[in-house]
């Protein structure tokens, strides 16, 4: 399929997540926005409580130096990671007023920061992944404070969640209920995982997702009007710039073909991203890939 | 920066008070991807060649200011950061010797959106051959 | 960070002038345990997939400033500190394609408390596959 | 022997060149104050080339830096190691007045940054290492220089050179000359190495130290009046915290009945040096056996 000029088309970014082995060790936080400009990838997603120093107060100085960084390296703040860590207390739950205080806490820090979208994480009770009882409760208690700053709560749905499930169910129905421009879904494209990588390939230490059942590509379309970031996971790039474990050409090409527009941010979590360098190899190989496919 | 290994070598050091050695200190960094709430840490142990310390025989210093352990479960609005060691404080009266120490560094934390199971398994026990001059 | 190698992944991209692609860059940094005085370096090399540039189809930007390779040879008070990665602009007309190259550098440089012999000996070639975006 | 309290003894330092292999990567200027401070190595050599960022010309906001790390983690600035580049340009030898104006300039830089021993590499002619031709000119000329920014030039005395040499004999006999304070030596102990460690022990691009004929360790007691500093090279700290190749109790004890009072700055040329935290563990137990050789 050749690409249309001009057609709205997904956009590129990054996960920080991706460097994870390297932050602190061998890159700094410009180092990554500095990767981010070569390839072109102008779509940040941070994950608040790992790279905003002095979290939940970052100082004045952090602060400037974040304006300058963005500024010098093009980058668009996109989406900001965070936590409603239910579990913060041992023994006891979060209350929906404590859950509404963390989330406002980041909606504010996040507006500050530039973005758009947050990655909302909601704890959860069992091994299903089943959310909190009261997430209904705190998410609508929090939505007028979202649109003041202006952001978007979004729940990454990441296997071995399906698309077609209770729990997407249970998240477009408060959408639609509410009508809500403000809570909204993040797409992990580990959902669409056909293929793995032997598990020889993984080293002693690091955690391998176990298999589960996927969801076919076309499952994304009717969610599209909720998806305001995707996750663009991988695992492996091969020498020809192909990924050995999720089908790119469809999932992209599907984006393309509906018009979505938002940004696709890379999420390395494959082996060795405790080698230095490696993970930065295999995110510059997944923008040649998105690259190629996007006919950019 | 950061060395890559939890436990840090710069840190490493005898602590004296009034002119006594009163302990000795050790850093760590986090090898978890995010910053963590104090609140989620459960306290840590430390051992030192063979000797094991615990509870309120340990501070953990975070951003120049220092925690008992006991404190540490109800603070859920103060963070351990990624780029930010936590220097270990551990009482044990005149110090270490000069030379070679096993050392070994315990502690779990939880995490709201992995199943309740793993919050007595995620972290665990990190160890580490450090010099003291 | 700099990276451990001499050529630096960071920085490896094409260059754009008036809208048109004339060339590509990439980083290096010094393995020499000092900095360097511009007028000590000897003319660098590139090597990209087979194709060797060298001379005046290569500039150095040190510290946001551009020298050509003849320029150097005169600046003995111009510092190429470690910390400090330089940036090699290689002129070809459209620049490389999206994707794997293998890039050689080659430079070498007077080293005064060193018998003389060692001016053209000290450097050498660093050789590495970078990816391009 | 056992060192006598209150005795004038000698002090304990670091040469940054010793972590060459880490600085920049994986080590700032910061980490290797807080190793020496950890260490209670007080004592600092830097080499203007290497850790001056913006060399020659620093910014104020590097002097600042500096100046607060400097008191942060309680260093003494001691020695200033600074090269007179005599072949800076291609086919000739820079002129005394050349020379001249180089040294100075270190001379006002190393006095703003605290130092007071100059490490002065000159330039060599051959194989032998013999100094330019020039050498007494400028080093003369220089005097009236050092004397006003405070600062002592000490060319090294570095392996394959014997402290009794013509070299030496020739620097000493400025010095007497002269009846300068600011010119003197500095004994890089490498000129006492009695044993060498197996080649297997060094990686495929690490250089070594070609065998040459040591000095006897009492050949250092004359020269003392002239040593402004010493370095402690080292290349193997065994597991039992002895040096595997240099005689340091008997250097160490030849200082102290000698009431030598200066700076022995580690400097470590084993190998390794790129392996991440293998240096600076090196550096710890050669600290580990000073302490004890000295008593403290
Ligand atoms: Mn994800
Ligand atoms: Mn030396």
């Amino acid at each position: 399929m050749t690409n249309q000029v001009g057609k709205t088309k997904p956009k590129r970014g990054v996960s920080l997540y991706s460097y994870a082995g390297e932050y602190g060790v061998t890159m700094s936080l410009e180092d990554m926005f500095a990767e981010m400009h070569d390839m072109g990838a102008r779509g940040l997603e941070i994950l608040a409580n790992s790279h905003i120093e002095g979290y939940p107060n970052p100082s004045e100085e952090w602060l400037e130096n974040w304006d300058r960084l963005i500024k010098k390296y093009d980058i668009v703040p996109v989406e900001y990671g965070h936590w409603v860590d239910s579990r913060l207390y041992q023994g006891r739950h979060l209350t929906p007023e404590e859950s509404y205080e963390m989330l406002v806490r980041d909606f504010k820090l996040a507006n500050r920061l530039g973005f758009t979208v947050l990655r909302t994480k909601l704890g959860v009770i069992d091994d299903e992944l089943t959310p909190v009882e009261n997430w209904r409760e705190f998410i609508k208690l929090a939505l007028p404070m979202a649109e003041k700053y202006n952001v978007r709560m979004c729940p990454e749905i990441h296997a071995p969640t399906l698309l077609k499930s209770k729990m997407v169910d249970d998240y477009v129905q408060l959408i639609e209920e509410t009508g809500t421009k403000h809570f909204g879904l993040n797409i992990d494209f580990g959902v669409f995982t056909t293929k793995t990588i032997p598990a020889s390939e993984w080293g002693p230490n690091e955690f391998i997702m176990p298999e589960s059942d996927h969801s076919p590509v076309e499952d994304i379309i009717p969610l599209l009007p909720y998806v305001y970031c995707c996750h663009a996971k991988f695992v492996k790039m091969s020498d020809d710039f192909e990924e050995m474990t999720i089908p790119y050409e469809t999932i992209i090409n599907t984006l393309i073909e509906h018009n979505w527009d938002g940004y696709m941010v890379s999420e390395y979590e494959g082996p060795k991203k405790d080698v230095p360098g490696y993970a930065v190899e295999q995110v510059r190989k997944h923008h040649v890939m998105m690259k190629r496919i996007l006919g950019e | 920066m950061l060395e890559r290994p939890c436990i840090q070598s710069r840190g490493f050091k005898n602590v004296e008070s009034h002119g006594k050695v009163i302990g000795f200190q050790v850093n760590i960094r986090s090898l978890y991807y995010r910053g963590l709430w104090l609140s989620q840490l459960r306290p840590a142990t430390v051992t030192v060649d063979g000797e094991t310390f615990s509870g309120d025989q340990i501070t953990w210093t975070i951003n120049d200011v220092t925690y008992t352990q006991a404190e540490m479960a109800e603070l859920g609005d103060v963070h351990w950061g990624l780029l930010e060691p936590a220097t270990l404080t551990v009482a044990k009266e005149g110090g270490l010797e000069s030379g070679s120490h096993e050392i070994e560094v315990n502690y779990t934390y939880s995490c709201s959106y992995f199943p309740p199971v793993v919050d007595t398994i995620l972290g665990g026990t990190h160890k580490r051959t450090l010099i003291l001059v």
